[in-house]
């Protein structure tokens, strides 16, 4: 995995750094160390007065702290400025906030729809059940701030067709929101057409080749005339990530399989 | 002070066949773990529970996996970091669990309409969604001074809520340390409430976080929470969960909650 | 941090003609009268405010009196022991103002639908009442689930939101020092959001009431509750509340108002 | 208004106190010190374990303390064990808590329904225009723990027919919860038929007649064979009321006219 001298999950939490704009809010769910790498870099360089709003504590944070994995409630409860209870968050926040959100779904289709109930078979009898959509179906049907990530690229995630739609996407009959703008993987990053909503190609991260790219995507992927290559980590952000940010490498967790997950959690 | 402390015999006998049980806390933070375990152990544990949670954990796939719950309610079931809740993952890839699909805001607009005393609360949510089709009980309605569509989550109860606190007095009132999830709601809609507290005290000097007026028992259960976390007093036991995955993926959840039987907490001692 | 300190001259040209203005606080407990005041000796203060409040107290009274406000949406408009609020009594006598009749629930339900977007909530509320004869817009609507008829608030939208915390920090974060009120969610649901505090810190340490993210402008005024209170600061001076009231049965809301201009804070200072 | 070696407002304070059941939730509106007298002594005397809801503080208070008047704040809010918004109070813990709560009409019927919108002329010109009816027309649509008060008993608070009805009573057509239980006045204590739902007399406070009591109501109430005298306060009550509870005799203020209310202000 390793590319000129930084890590897939490195050059991920750096794309999703870059989406980040100074001043926003940004949603933080639950088991995503990578995104809160992501937007704890953000926050170290060019997004110093970002707001956090997380799952774990259900609290609001405007100082930054190193992720632990034992430890994450020491950052979200500790420093949290202000406690919402899920029910007032997912109620009456989430729709007036609007908050910067990254998904990470189990099925992801052409037009960004997307599923996180279950994978192949039937709803009843399913091949793979999902944990669940937590507040998918809510923000994707309303939100304008949807971003997605893919720390593993495969067919078996991009599809031409979703066995269950709980993230709505670019969709003509779509009454309120948008449907997601951007979505990184680790091969490239995408985004989606204004016309038609489909994926188009954004950028290949070094070393992948579109051909590389087209055999693990299960769908046809816009294409626009000259693929650039996405700018790689600076000195400093992979300082950040490494010394600052994630000493521990709990980000690179996402990036992996359930037993070498294990291994590495061991 | 009206004194409502008991036994974890006493507590685990308040929740009875059928009833929908509400598990405090956040998938692998203060759940009530130690609960949980003494339900499983009875001679005759309850059958057929409904679980509700606004997201289910390990506690809620111990109850999965002993064979308890026929019907799950939440919007999330798994484990985070440590992968997906052995138990429910292989109820539910066998067809074996009846899953009421939910989302944040179907759970929080349901408990909302709970508290109000009204059959509905209306939401922007899952509109374009595939939600509707394993949820046909969730109706539309018209929004009668826009003309536009909603979803009208249906109010949700609960007989019997189980929460792990930081600490508590004698008579209910509780201190969560973090977290609030949806416990101080979960408290008042449930018709009865089970606190399990790492610390009793005569006075909670400062401010609670849940009052005692609905709560029906207190079971002092130092480490009740284990191997999730109770924060400040003990962070999660990683090592523990990937260990209970393990034994749960061989089909030993039995061999795995005896092994445990005393720790961290002794329970015959609990139970007299 | 963004700055977003500013003045009194400031903050008052940000309410336009025909705005929703809401105010914070509770009848006489931190109230922004210093703010009300600041806007009405402007040279051409604002005409055909609505005032939204949850309760309205002197400040709103204030308003009234001085002729910026000709629609009331509130659920008491007082003085609590203090007496009746005069010129909104005076006003309200003579039909000169077109209340929008609330309570509590309707204000409650009418605020969370605009957070949520939908264009109601549905609420037990109402039912039985005379209320819907004053309030022909409020919508009746059939439970999908139980077929009751059930009362649709709609959801309440303010233009500008006023309100007077004991601490801010440069960007917005505030402390209200209790007596939360509606101040939280006025303070989202609001387009534009001025604050006037106690103190204007560098960084709160420790917790918040409202995030800075939607506050347009902090103006320090110390004082600036007065002479309602500010807790735990300075509690209601309740004999000026009385020689308010004297005043205005007078018909002297102006000298009233002149007299104090340079108390408790110097206003002209404040502009500069 | 001296009764014996007490006033009327000690005497109401005493009869409030005495419909309060240990280990209940009361709820507490703003202006209303009478009542908070009221509540405290039954917390200090019968209800220990007496829970209080309070508008100002939006808390909730387990403990007792004095009444102050430019400091009541200190009450609510010091020692408030939790704080509850006022939308999330309205909304979801007035429906399902159902406190106690006791209510003082600006006009009351035969059947316990309230006003406290306007009195005379018509809603767009009234004679007086009241403050308004807070929480009224919501828990007395659904509420089950409805009482009433009025510490000047008179025929133009007491009135055959409402200019307004802001709170429900007994009325055939209630859907939900049920009319006042109880209704306290300088005057007498009375409560409702269950049939018919008409105010009845329960007691005549000490000195007062039945002929002074009917001039002073504009309709006719139901009298029962036999009208025990309102049992008087104990020393043991009135020392808490007038040393413990209230020694700046706050809870006189809501016994009095503008004018006088004004003096003793002063």
């Amino acid at each position: 995995m390793k590319n000129n001298s930084f890590y897939a999950s490195e050059l991920m939490a750096v794309c999703i750094s870059r989406q980040i704009v100074d001043g926003e809010i940004v949603a933080q769910g639950i088991a995503t160390p990578l995104v809160a790498a992501g937007y704890l870099l953000a926050k170290l360089t060019h997004a110093p007065n970002l707001t956090f709003v997380s799952a774990i504590g259900q609290s609001i944070c405007q100082d930054a702290a190193p992720i632990g994995l034992a430890t994450i409630e020491m950052l979200w409860i500790k420093q949290g400025k202000m406690t919402i209870g899920f029910v007032e968050g997912a109620a009456d926040f989430l729709p007036t906030f609007e908050p910067k959100e990254f998904f990470r779904p189990g099925q992801v289709d052409p037009f960004g729809n997307f599923n996180n109930i279950y994978i192949g078979g039937s709803y009843k009898y399913p091949r793979l059940r999902l944990p669940g959509s937590g507040g998918i179906p809510d923000v994707t049907a309303y939100g304008n701030n949807i971003y997605l990530y893919v720390p593993r690229h495969g067919r078996h995630t991009f599809v031409k067709s979703l066995d269950f739609r709980s993230g709505l996407g670019h969709d003509p009959g779509r009454k309120r929101g948008a449907g997601a703008h951007y979505l990184i993987s680790d091969l490239g990053q995408f985004d989606f057409d204004e016309e038609s909503g489909q994926m188009r190609i954004q950028s290949l991260h070094p070393g992948v080749s579109l051909d590389r790219l087209k055999v693990k995507t299960g769908f046809e992927l816009l294409i626009p005339s000259k693929i650039p290559e996405t700018d790689g980590p600076t000195n400093e952000e992979l300082r950040l990530i490494r010394e600052e940010i994630d000493p521990f490498e709990i980000r690179t967790l996402e990036m992996l399989g359930g037993v070498r997950r294990k291994q590495k959690l061991l | 002070m009206i004194d409502k402390t008991g036994t974890l015999f006493d507590a685990a006998h308040l929740v009875k066949d059928d009833d929908v049980i509400g598990l405090g806390g956040l998938t692998i933070y203060r759940r009530p773990v130690g609960l949980v375990k003494a339900l499983i152990q009875q001679e005759e544990p309850p059958q057929n529970l409904t679980l509700l949670a606004f997201t289910a954990g390990i506690g809620a796939d111990m109850l999965v996996g002993a064979g308890l719950v026929n019907k799950v309610r939440t919007c999330y079931f798994g484990l985070e970091i440590f992968g997906l809740a052995p138990n429910f993952t292989a109820a539910a890839n066998k067809g074996k669990l009846d899953i009421i699909e939910e989302s944040e805001a179907s759970l929080a607009c349901g408990i909302r309409a709970q508290l109000a005393g009204v059959g509905f609360i209306p939401s922007l949510a899952w509109q374009g969604t595939d939600m509707f089709s394993v949820r046909p009980d969730v109706k539309l309605i018209e929004d009668p001074y826009s003309g536009e569509q909603l979803t009208a989550f249906p109010a949700i109860s609960c007989d019997v809520a189980v929460i792990h606190v930081l600490k508590a007095d004698r008579s209910g009132n509780c201190v969560l340390g973090g977290n609030p999830t949806i416990d101080l709601e979960l408290a008042i809609i449930a018709t009865t409430v089970i606190i399990t507290a790492e610390e009793v005290v005569d006075k909670i000097e400062g401010k609670i976080d849940i009052i005692g007026d609905n709560i029906d028992i207190i079971i002092r259960l130092p480490g009740g929470a284990h191997p999730t976390s109770c924060y400040p007093l003990y962070p999660i036991d990683g090592q523990e969960i990937l260990r209970y995955i393990t034994y749960c993926k061989r089909g030993q959840l039995n061999e795995y909650l005896e092994g445990l039987s005393l720790t961290p907490v002794s329970l015959s001692n609990s139970l007299g």
